[in-house]
Parts: structure tokens; C-alpha cells; sequence
């Protein structure tokens, strides 16, 4: 490629890497790259990384094989379905979340409280054959129910796609975390429905190539560790008052800049990121948790048996 | 006429020397540059793909769904292009005052729309139907416009003192005169009403070569990605020569006809 | 024929016999003016005329090129307002308000000094298009429109398309076109500039005849005096710069006139007091 | 001269009268259906929202690269559009066997080609100028062929008698008597190019006010989403306008403009 | 003044005293036909035409509407390629191929039809547009321009624009960029028919002028017999369907011709053989 910004920065001074957002940067799903740019963790680290937002999860991973960024951010389910298809050299080098930071909006009048209430009903997924989409299915199988009988209906993320829920035109839809804590303060009828507590493969992982792993390995490193530094400092600052002020200082915007739902937003992410046990090291992946995942998928259908989902994991550029 | 007629064989040479010529192009491309075969699949894997493609039926389905909005959008944008583009060639005042709103209409960023679309529409076909219309509209209306101005004053005289109704004026005169800006602006306005349909099914909905983009897209499937792409070019090119053979039997006595027949 | 042609005639004004307003002239021209504005500034191209024309009366109008015949004629066809002044048509003025009467267009039939044919239609469709919007049914259509062409000399052309023919035999459907409908008024600029003398010749006759048959007023523009004198039974004379009438001149040889009538002495006389009077516009 | 002028004065009062009818038909229609305002917020809190967003810096540098991108692509696509359209109306047997391969061209999904983009060109706007210029490109060129083809035959002969070289016959003839056409053509390509630089905003950047789009929508802020979008239209419209414009400065002798002028 | 018109001169034909090739004439058509195909099907437009026009030589070409005297025209202009046959200029032939000799298009000054002014540009520009081709700096340009418009009467219309002129005007503004260049090869397609008999008469001794003084050859095509004959030293009549040479006549008046030869005995012979000849052609 001609966009070598993200090539093979080894030397020393701040090398310049890219990280691949799959989503805009106006979000604190991307609490954690954000705070480690304003903070100053990837400096301190000698990386000078530049956020580069590209139009979802399929397109950050054909970018980083095409050369054009260091690292990127998807979801388990992503990554495991594309190189269980095909066989591409992408790694897991470590799980920022270990709980799904996805939310199914629904609308109190017509609740979704269980999977069961799902059948028959009309999803909105922001694409089709996308994340959402296979989280759906996911939440249908691993609770023993047809995948197919929720109908998917590609809704935009608009302010007024939660009105289609209220017309009953769609069940609800699947939102990130932050969205959801808005919907639901914009509108009194809005109720969340967490899949996590059905699905296991539904973390995010930071995804490299076999590649990179070889040849810049220390941009990795201190890029997993100034991710590292930003986690730790938000876990650590229990009023989050500090992280706010160091994001504002260089952000802005809607759920960032509105107090409740920021700290909403970041407590509930918090919890993903520890999956309840801050104590433990962040963003190491465990092969059982990873192994689940797996099976999770199989059983959907969505990747094939008898691999071992171990060949796509690397947790060796981890300081801790 | 063997000139004519060569220049009419012509084609079925050069293009398909040119497709080859692309193709290896391609492949060149990919190997020489090590692409990556999910960003940039081999041409040849691509058309392996296509294979099962174009034998699967549910494909035919999907071009079957786009070949309808798209026809539907682009006939809707026809009409209406034609009709505003009459209204607004001649009355300038009328024209005047409505452009901000036509222009505006169009820059609109459509995707914050859908949801009104879908309330309006529902999720049906209707709303890629208004988005292939919506972007073939305006190169017809605009082109409609430009012929209906054009028209020569001298034969626009000679009916004025034939006493002729302004439909008799448009039937015999305008239309026909107008003819080859329409059919420039249908040529434009039937790739449009492709992309807008594309877009349509790309934003939202569940069938359609635009869906099927998505979903091949989503599952990193790039031979069969590339390969709907194809099926899509094809099909698209085969939609726009329908609207290019139309010229051929519209406008035979215009210059842009007349003189492509070699004299 | 016409060996009467010595014999002085009352000069072919006003309808003969006919009940209604006897003194009402076909059309009028009064005071009429014409302005045209362009960047570089103002052409007066006709200025203060004034004209009387009788009913079935055939009026040659000459003049120095750019003086403001086709100004003047297509003022009468409404196709041009005039500045000032007024058109009347059988005492109706032609204009009301922004809008031609459209009784009298309906009466008229136009040669334009341009074909202006309809590339789209055949020789046949564009004789017959005055036909066609009057509603008249596609057989008897066809017929008029083969029977104007043999009238013009394009007997074996309808189906030609205007591109394939020369400029004259263009200039020939435009005749035949404005001929279709049988015109009350019919005005003609310089119809037969781009015929050959033989064919002029016939063309003047035939006009003569089709006049007369259908009763038309005709005003008639030529840059042939022989043929204006020949023609009509008066002669009006413009100057250019701006347009006024610089004279007219009657005309009273008896109808129909044949060719023989252009050895007369006294047809020879009016040419040449014409043509000084054209020369000495100098 | 006096219908003429009030003929340049009249958009200034239509124009106006019909805003505030289209913004009173909204508010009605928000009121009257009782539309959430999610959906379609009202245009008072629209126009509240675009007070702060035309008092924000940050909204003009986004305003700044929009323009920026659409203004080269337009640019670009005008100058390919004007070479591929003379050329191709010139030469047949060249526009026979590209035809093909320019229409398939235009209806690829661009979405799928955006990781091949951004491995040659990078992250930057070059990925939006191409949008731009590829959308822009397909209505200058067809009507720059149109154009070229239409030249008057009797035109063409005085040139050829003339001994006038290509370049000549292009500079004195085609390019004068195609104007009207390619102004046609630049009009549909502006719009176009506008679309395509917020398409390709949407689909990728972090600047722009497509971006801005992006960021409202994920924001869930109705308001500004709309005050962004009457953001985009307005200069959308002026950048019509610009083009539209150079009508009158560069063909006043066509009947399209001739004739506008009330005689 | 040409009071010696009735001095026989010898046929003004071929170079009086040029050193290279005496013998090689100007102009040769050797068996040119020409057909033109359309749908409805196929006219013989000119049949076998051979014909030699000397260098200097003034030739018209007179016959009725539609016989293929534009096609001759445009034969000699390179502007059609004949079915069968060739055009040798100075023994050279016209055609190389499917493209034409620049070096002969180079001499060349037509005169259309139509008039086929350049809407966008001017007058002058107009005018001055075949000096603009040829690299003439503007200055120089627009005096010539000049020149040429007073010479056609159009003194004061150099700013005009096309569409504000009348057709006569729009047809002298063609004449004079033919003559712009004072091309070696001239030739005119009906080039007085939409003027004045006056404007005409001037134009004719004009032409006959500038002619002699650059030294070309004219090939004039014209409906109006007498000015055939006025301008000629050769008169070629063409009859229609096929299009063929139906008598080349001399005409032998000394050069410079007054209009007053136009009263001599002789002159009015030539007129009247000419004029029945034509009329024979029913
Ligand atoms: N549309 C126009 N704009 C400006 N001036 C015009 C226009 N039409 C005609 N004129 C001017 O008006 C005058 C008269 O023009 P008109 O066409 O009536 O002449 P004409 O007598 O028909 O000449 P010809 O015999 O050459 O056809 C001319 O000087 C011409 O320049
Ligand atoms: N492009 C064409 N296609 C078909 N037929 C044509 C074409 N051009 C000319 N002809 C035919 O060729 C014949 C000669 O035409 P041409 O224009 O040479 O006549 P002309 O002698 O110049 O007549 P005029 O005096 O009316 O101008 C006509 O019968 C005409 O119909
Ligand atoms: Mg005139
Ligand atoms: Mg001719």
C-alpha cells in the first residue's frame, strides 16, 4: 500500500501507528482508545496513534489486512466467523471487554424481557449479516430457540429509529451501550435488554495480523499498554470525575458531554471491561472464555467444528 | 456501409478484448502487489464465485427486486423529470422560485430520511423506489429543461403562427425537439436510478443485489462480493443499453443519430 | 392568354358585393413602430407606418436587404409587438393585451424567408402539419399534402426527410405548408429567393391562380421587382433605417396576369421606376 | 426590460414566500400528525440547534473540507468529463468499446471498493474528491457527448472548408456550440459531486459535514441533524448557484439564456 | 465605362503566363457521380460529370431546383466524397484516401447555402474568423473585418451579433468571410439570392472586381440567368435527375462588364438560349 503511515514504525522518538475504529469517534464505546490518546498514555509509550474511524467491522478488518492500519477493535463474533471462513492471519492480542457492551432497545409497552419474547418478532439490526445481526441469532440458539424466527429489519441509527419501536413496527433494535443510555433518557417508554446475559462470545477484541505480530511487535506492546494505562486510570477514578475532564479536554460530544449518561455509559463499560473482577489483569483474553465463545458459534452455525480457536489468540504482547 | 456496418461489429471486438484486458489487469494487479485477496479477490476465484452465483435462484430473486425498483424509480423520475423539467423550461418564474427547493431536495443526505421514508413507506420497496427516482429525477429534469429552451425560435414561430395549442406545440414540436436532451438525461438518470436503488438496499431493507452486497460484505465473502458486483455491472449495463437502443428508434433524424450511421 | 392585360382595370380594392361592413379593410397598420434593443444600442427598424390593405388584394412589398420587411410581416402575424401603433385585422385589433387573437392566426398562413421545416417529419407530415392540428383525418391528409407536393414540383418526395433534399425544394414544403390550409391572409417572405427562374416563373403563376381561387388577401415580399409588379396589385416600397414607406404603386394590370404581360411596355415602365427608386436610396 | 427585471427580482419574493410555506407546511405537518420529534423535530427547535451550529468553528472547518472535496471532484470530473465526453462523441468506435466498462463504472456499489480506496489514497479526502468525481463525471460526460454530436452539420463544414485544424474546430465550434450542453452537464454533476463527497464522508473520515452527519445521528440529536442538513443545502445551493451562473457569463448568445432575458 | 464590351476577347482560359505546367487547368472533374442513400432509396444526385475550369476563369452554374448544383459544389469543396469519379486540382487529386488535400483547402473561400454564422461570435468576428484560423493578429483582423463589412453594406453592424441581423444580412456577413482570406478557389452556392436587386447588381461588380485583383477562380452557382451570364466566362447548366452537364456556353464580353452590357443584343441572346434551354427541360 501507499499509506504506510501504519508501516514498519520500529525505530525510536513516537512512532506513528493507526488504530482502525470500526464505529465514529463520537462514542464512548471508544472510551478506552480516547482517553489513551487525550491522556497521554500512547505518548507515554512512544506511540503517537491516530484514530482512524472506517464504516463498521468488515471494513476494519479488510483495512488492517490491507496493510492500512497497526491494530483494530471488533467483535468476537467478527473476527472468529471471518478467519474460521477464511483462514486469514488475524489474532486476538487482547479482550478489552468481557461482557457484551451492546444493548436490545425495547419499548415498555410490547418488553422484551426473555429470548422467548423475541419469536416472531422484527429485529433492527444496523446491518444485515452484521455484528447485531449474528448476536441475535446468538441469543436465539444458546437459549435452545430458532434463530430464524426473528425476522431482521435493517433500520439506520437515527434519533427517530426508536419511534419505529414505539409504532410496533420492529420489536426493538440493537444499539451500543452509550446510544441505549440516551434512547432510554430521551424516551420514558425505553427499556434495555442486555445479551450478554445469554451470550458469551459478544466481547471485543483488539485484532492484529499474524504480520504485525512478527514484525511490530513493540508497537503492539505499547499500544496494548497505553490501552492498558487508559483502562486502569478509568477503573481507578471511581467518580470518573477526572476521566471526564480529560476526555472533555479534547472531545466533545452528545453522551460525553452530558454528565449522567457519560458516567452511565463509562460505569456500565467498566463493568465489561473487569467482567466484574477489577483485581484481575485487563485485557488478557481467557482461553476458556475464548473457547466458549468459540462453541457458542458453532452452535449457531455461523463457523464450522473441530478448529481450534486457540491458533487465533495471542495474549503473549500482554506487559502484565 | 461496410463502414457502418463495421463500425457496428466494432464492439463485439473491442469490448470483450478490452473486458480481457481488464481482467488480466487485475490479476496482474493482485499478484504483483500481493493484495490481499479479502480487500481485492483473484479474478479468477471471483468468477468461480460467480458461477454459483448466477445457478443459485434466490440470486435471480434479488436482481429480480432491483430490476423492479430501479425500472419503477427510473419510470417515476421520467415522468416527473419530464413534466418539471416542461413546466420549469418554459415558465421561468415558476422556475425560479421552486430551483432552491429542487436543489436542495437533492443534496439532502438521504440516510436522515429513511427513517420518514419508512414511516411514510414502510420497509418495503417504496422507499428504494423514491431513492432511484429521487437521483434519476434531476439529470432528466435538468436535460428536459435545457431541450425545451433550445428550441428553435424559427420552428417555434412557425407554429405560433399555426395557431397551435401549447399541447399541439409540445406534441409536434417541443417534444420532438427535446427528444435528444430527454433521452441524454434518461441515459444518465437510468445509472442513477441503479445507484439510488443500490443505496436504498444498502441502508435498509432485505432483498435486492444492493442486500446482497451487504450481507456478502458482513460475511467478508469478497469472491462473491465481487461477483455480485459483476452480475450488478451487468445487469446495469444491460438496463442502460435498453434506454441507449430507445435513442435509435426515437431520434433517428437527429445528428446525434443520423451522423453515428456513417454517411 | 390575358392579351387584355393593356385594358385599365379598377384597381382590386375593397370586397366587391358583400353585406357587412363594406368599408372595413382586411387588415391596417397604424402608426406602427418597431424598437430593437440589443447591447450595442437601439435599431429602429420600422417606424410610423402606415398601410390599408383591401380585402383579396395582393400586396408586393420591396425594399434594400435589412430594411424591415420580415420586421413588417411578421408584425402582422402577431409574432412580433410592435413599439407602437396599432395591427388591425378586419377593424379587430390583432393584439389584446399580451395575446395574439387567435380568430385571426386561424386565418393565416406564413412563408418564413427561413424553411424552418420539422427535421422529424417527412416532406408529406410537414406539408400536412397545419392539416394535422386542425384535426383533419390522416387519409385526407396524406392526399392534400401529395397534391401540394406535385403543386410545388416534389411530386415523389413525401417520404424524403427535409435533410435529404436541396435548399430550394426546402423552401418549396414551406409553401406547400402555409398552402395546406387554404389561408384568408397569407404572408410570404421572399418564397421563392432560392428557386430557379423556370420554376419561379410557375410558382408566380400557380400563386396567382391559388389566390384568386381561394380568395386570399396576400402580402408578399421579393427582392425581384419583376416579380413584385408582376404580382401585385399594389407595391409598397420601404426604406431602410428606419423602415417607413418611401411610396406605393398600383399595379392595374387585369387578372389573371400571364407572362406575356412582362413585354408590355407599361409593365417594363413601373419595373423601372421602381428600380430608381431603389437606386436612388443611395 | 422592465418584464425583464421584475423577471430577476421575482425569486427574490417567491423564494422567500415559498420557504416560509415549505417551513409552515412542517411545522403543520409535525403538529397536525403529531410526529415524534425524534423523527422530525419542529423547525423551531431546528432553527434553535442551527444558531449553534453556525456559532461553532468546528462546523465551518467541517464546511471548509466539504467544500473543498466537492470543488475538486466537481473540477476534476468537469475536466475528465469534458475530454472523455469530446473524445468519445468524436470517435465512435472509441466510445462503442468503453461505453461498457464507464457504465459498469458508475453502477459499482462504491461501498465495496472503499478498502481498495483507502490502499491507494489513503484516509484523506482523496477517497471523497474521487466520489465526488465519479458520481459528477457520468452526467458532464454524456451530455459533453450529446453536446459534441449535436454541433450543426452546415457549422462543421464552414470549419472543414476553413482547413481548421482539430484544435481549432474544437476551440471555435464544439466548444462554443457544446457549452450549453456541458453547463447542462455541470449542473447535475455540482449536485452530484455533492452527493458523493457526503456519501463518502458518511461511508468513512472523521471531517465533513457528512461526518457531522454521522456524528448527529449517532448522537441521537434530531435537532442538529436537521440544522445540519439545512447546513448542507444551503451551501449545496450556492455552489449550484456559482455554476449556474457561469450560464449567463459564458453562453449569452444560447436561447436557453437568450431567451430568458424577456425580449 | 466597358464600352468595349462588344470586342470579342479570347476565352479567358488557362494562365496567360505562369512558367510551370501552362497546361494543367485549375479545376478537373473527371466522371464524378454521386449517390445518396437513404431509407426510401437511392438518388442520383450527379451522373458523370466532366468538367475543366482554367485557372482565373469565372464559371457559373445555373439549373433548375434540386438538379445537384450544391452537391457540385460541395464535390469541389471536398466536402463530399464523390461514389465514382475524381477531383484533380492542379492535376493533383483532391481526395488522398478518405481525407482531403489541406494544401487545396487551403486556397479555398465557400459560400454556403446558408448563411452558417457562428452564433457566439460577432460580426467582425465572423467576418475575421477564417484570418483568426490562419494566425492573423487581432489589430490586422479587425480592420479587414472592417473593410469587408463596408464592402457588403454592413458599415455599423461589426458589434452586431447574427441574430439581430435580417437573412440578406446574415448572407453578406458569409460573403464577406469567404472573401476574407482572398482565396484563390472561390466558390459560391446562390450566394446574392436572399439580396436586392440593387445590393446584387453592386455585389456582382464587386465580385467581378475583387476576382480579378486576387486573381481566382469562381465557381458561382446562381438561379438569376442574367447574373450568370453578367459574371461568367463560362456558363454550365446542369440538368436535375441525374444531375448532369446538359451544355457548357461561353460568354466572351471583355472584362471589366458594366451593368451596361446587359443591354446589349448579344447579351439578351445568351440570356433568351439559356432560358429556353432551361424551360426545355420538362
Ligand atoms: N431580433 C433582432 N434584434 C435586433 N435587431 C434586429 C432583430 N431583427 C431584426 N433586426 C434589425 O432590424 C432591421 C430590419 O430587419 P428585417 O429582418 O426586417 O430586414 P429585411 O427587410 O427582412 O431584410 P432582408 O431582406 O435582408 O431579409 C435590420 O437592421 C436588423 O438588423
Ligand atoms: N444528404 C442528402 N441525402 C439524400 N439526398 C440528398 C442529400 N443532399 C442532396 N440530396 C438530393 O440530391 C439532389 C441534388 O441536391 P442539391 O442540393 O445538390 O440541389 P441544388 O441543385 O443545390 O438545388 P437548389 O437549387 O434547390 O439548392 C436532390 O434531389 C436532393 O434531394
Ligand atoms: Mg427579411
Ligand atoms: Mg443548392
Amino acid at each position: 500500500g501507499t499509506d504506510s503511515a501504519a508501516g514498519s514504525g520500529s525505530a525510536s522518538g513516537s512512532r506513528g501507528v493507526t488504530f482502525l475504529s470500526y464505529l465514529p469517534l463520537e462514542t464512548l464505546s471508544l472510551a478506552p482508545e480516547l482517553l489513551a490518546v487525550a491522556g497521554g498514555h500512547f505518548t507515554k509509550h512512544g506511540l503517537d496513534v491516530k484514530l482512524q474511524p472506517v464504516k463498521g467491522s468488515p471494513q476494519a478488518m479488510q483495512t488492517l489486512l490491507a496493510g492500512a492500519g497497526l491494530v483494530t477493535r471488533v467483535g468476537q463474533i467478527d473476527l472468529v466467523t471471518a478467519v474460521g471462513k477464511t483462514n486469514q492471519p488475524m489474532v486476538n492480542v487482547g479482550s478489552l471487554t468481557r461482557a457484551s457492551t451492546v444493548r436490545i432497545l425495547y419499548s415498555k409497552k410490547n418488553p422484551l424481557n426473555r429470548p422467548e419474547d423475541f419469536t416472531g418478532k422484527t429485529m433492527g439490526v444496523p446491518s444485515e449479516g452484521g455484528t447485531s445481526d449474528k448476536l441475535v441469532s446468538l441469543v436465539m440458539s444458546n437459549s435452545g430457540l430458532d434463530a430464524a424466527s426473528v425476522k431482521r429489519q435493517v433500520v439506520g441509527l437515527t434519533p427517530g429509529t426508536f419511534n419505529l419501536v414505539q409504532q410496533g413496527r420492529i420489536a426493538g433494535y440493537v444499539v451500543s451501550l452509550d446510544t441505549a443510555n440516551i434512547v432510554v433518557s430521551q424516551n420514558s417508554d425505553a427499556a434495555v435488554f442486555d445479551p450478554g446475559e445469554y451470550v458469551n462470545a459478544d466481547t471485543q477484541v483488539y485484532v492484529s495480523t499474524k504480520e504485525n505480530v512478527r514484525t511490530q511487535a513493540a508497537d503492539l506492546k505499547a499500544f496494548l499498554a497505553g490501552i492498558n494505562d487508559a483502562v486502569a486510570a478509568m477503573v481507578a477514578d471511581e467518580s470518573l470525575d477526572e476521566t471526564l475532564k480529560v476526555l472533555r479536554g479534547a472531545y466533545s460530544f452528545a453522551t460525553l458531554d452530558d454528565d449522567e449518561i457519560a458516567k452511565a455509559s463509562l460505569r456500565q463499560s467498566r463493568d465489561a471491561w473487569t467482567g466484574g473482577k477489577p483485581a484481575d489483569p485487563f485485557l488478557v483474553t481467557g482461553e476458556k472464555a475464548w473457547s466458549t465463545g468459540y462453541e457458542e458459534l458453532v452452535k449457531a452455525g455461523m463457523v464450522s467444528s473441530g478448529l481450534d480457536p486457540r491458533v487465533w489468540l495471542d495474549n503473549s504482547l500482554l506487559s502484565a | 456501409m461496410t463502414r457502418g456496418r463495421s463500425m457496428r461489429l466494432l464492439p463485439w471486438i473491442t469490448t470483450p478484448l478490452l473486458l480481457i484486458a481488464f481482467f488480466v489487469a487485475w490479476d496482474v494487479f493482485v499478484r504483483a502487489f500481493d493484495v490481499n485477496e479479502l480487500v481485492l479477490p483473484r479474478p479468477g476465484a471471483v468468477f468461480e464465485s460467480l458461477g454459483t452465483v448466477v445457478r443459485d435462484p434466490v440470486t435471480w430473486d434479488h436482481a429480480r427486486v432491483t430490476v423492479l425498483e430501479t425500472t419503477t424509480g427510473f419510470l417515476a423520475a421520467l415522468v416527473f423529470g419530464v413534466v418539471a423539467g416542461v413546466v420549469l423550461g418554459k415558465v421561468p418564474w415558476i422556475e425560479r422560485s421552486l430551483r432552491p427547493m429542487i436543489v436542495a431536495s437533492q443534496v439532502v443526505p438521504k440516510v436522515a430520511l429513511i427513517p420518514l421514508f419508512v414511516i411514510w413507506f414502510g420497509f418495503g420497496i417504496t422507499s428504494k423506489v423514491i431513492m432511484a427516482a429521487m437521483l434519476a429525477f434531476f439529470p432528466i429534469m435538468l436535460n428536459v429543461q435545457l431541450g425545451v429552451r433550445s428550441v428553435e425560435s424559427g420552428q417555434r414561430e412557425v407554429m405560433r403562427s399555426l395557431n397551435a395549442g401549447r399541447w399541439q406545440t409540445f406534441l409536434h414540436l417541443e417534444l420532438k425537439s427535446t427528444m435528444p436532451y430527454v433521452l441524454a438525461g434518461m441515459e444518465v438518470g437510468i445509472v442513477f436510478a441503479i445507484i439510488g436503488t443500490i443505496v436504498g438496499e444498502y441502508l435498509g431493507g432485505s432483498e435486492g443485489l444492493g442486500y446482497l452486497v451487504v450481507v456478502t460484505l458482513n460475511a467478508l465473502d469478497a469472491p462473491q462480493l465481487f461477483a455480485v458486483i459483476i452480475l450488478l455491472s451487468v445487469i446495469g449495463l444491460a438496463m442502460y443499453f435498453v434506454v441507449n437502443t430507445l435513442k435509435r428508434v426515437l431520434i433517428p433524424w437527429h445528428e446525434s443519430v443520423y451522423g453515428q450511421n456513417g454517411v | 392568354m390575358a392579351k387584355d392585360a393593356k385594358t385599365m382595370t379598377v384597381p382590386v380594392a375593397g370586397p366587391p358585393a358583400e353585406p357587412p361592413a363594406p368599408s372595413v379593410p382586411k387588415l391596417q397598420l397604424v402608426g406602427i413602430s418597431k424598437e430593437f434593443h440589443t447591447k450595442r444600442g437601439t435599431t429602429l427598424a420600422l417606424s410610423d407606418i402606415n398601410l390599408t390593405i383591401h380585402d383579396k388584394e395582393f400586396v408586393s412589398l420591396i425594399g434594400r436587404s435589412g430594411c424591415g420587411k420580415t420586421t413588417l410581416l411578421r408584425t402582422l402575424a402577431g409574432l412580433v409587438n410592435p413599439t407602437a401603433g396599432e395591427v388591425l385585422i378586419e377593424g379587430r385589433s390583432l393584439w389584446q393585451g399580451s395575446h395574439v387573437d387567435p380568430a385571426v392566426v386561424d386565418q393565416l398562413g406564413v412563408v418564413f424567408q427561413e424553411a424552418n421545416l420539422f427535421p422529424w417529419y417527412s416532406v408529406a407530415d410537414n406539408i400536412a402539419l397545419p392539416l394535422r392540428l386542425r384535426g383533419v383525418k390522416k387519409a385526407e391528409r396524406l392526399a392534400r399534402a401529395g397534391e401540394l407536393a406535385e403543386l410545388v414540383g416534389l411530386k415523389g418526395f413525401e417520404k424524403s426527410y427535409p435533410r435529404e433534399l436541396s435548399g430550394g425544394m426546402r423552401q418549396r414544403v414551406a409553401i406547400a405548408r402555409a398552402l395546406s390550409i387554404e389561408p384568408k391572409l397569407l404572408l410570404m417572405d421572399e418564397p421563392f429567393g432560392a428557386l430557379d427562374a423556370l420554376t419561379r416563373e410557375r410558382m408566380n403563376i400557380e400563386l396567382q391562380r391559388i389566390a384568386a381561387a381561394t380568395e386570399a388577401t396576400v402580402v408578399f415580399v421579393t427582392h425581384d421587382i419583376t416579380e413584385a409588379v408582376f404580382l401585385g396589385d399594389r407595391i409598397v416600397h420601404l426604406t431602410p433605417r428606419p423602415g417607413r414607406i418611401r411610396q406605393v404603386r398600383s399595379v392595374e394590370f387585369a387578372r389573371p396576369r400571364g407572362i406575356d404581360v412582362q413585354t408590355e411596355p407599361e409593365f417594363g415602365a413601373i419595373v423601372r421606376d421602381l428600380r430608381h427608386a431603389l437606386d436612388e436610396e443611395e
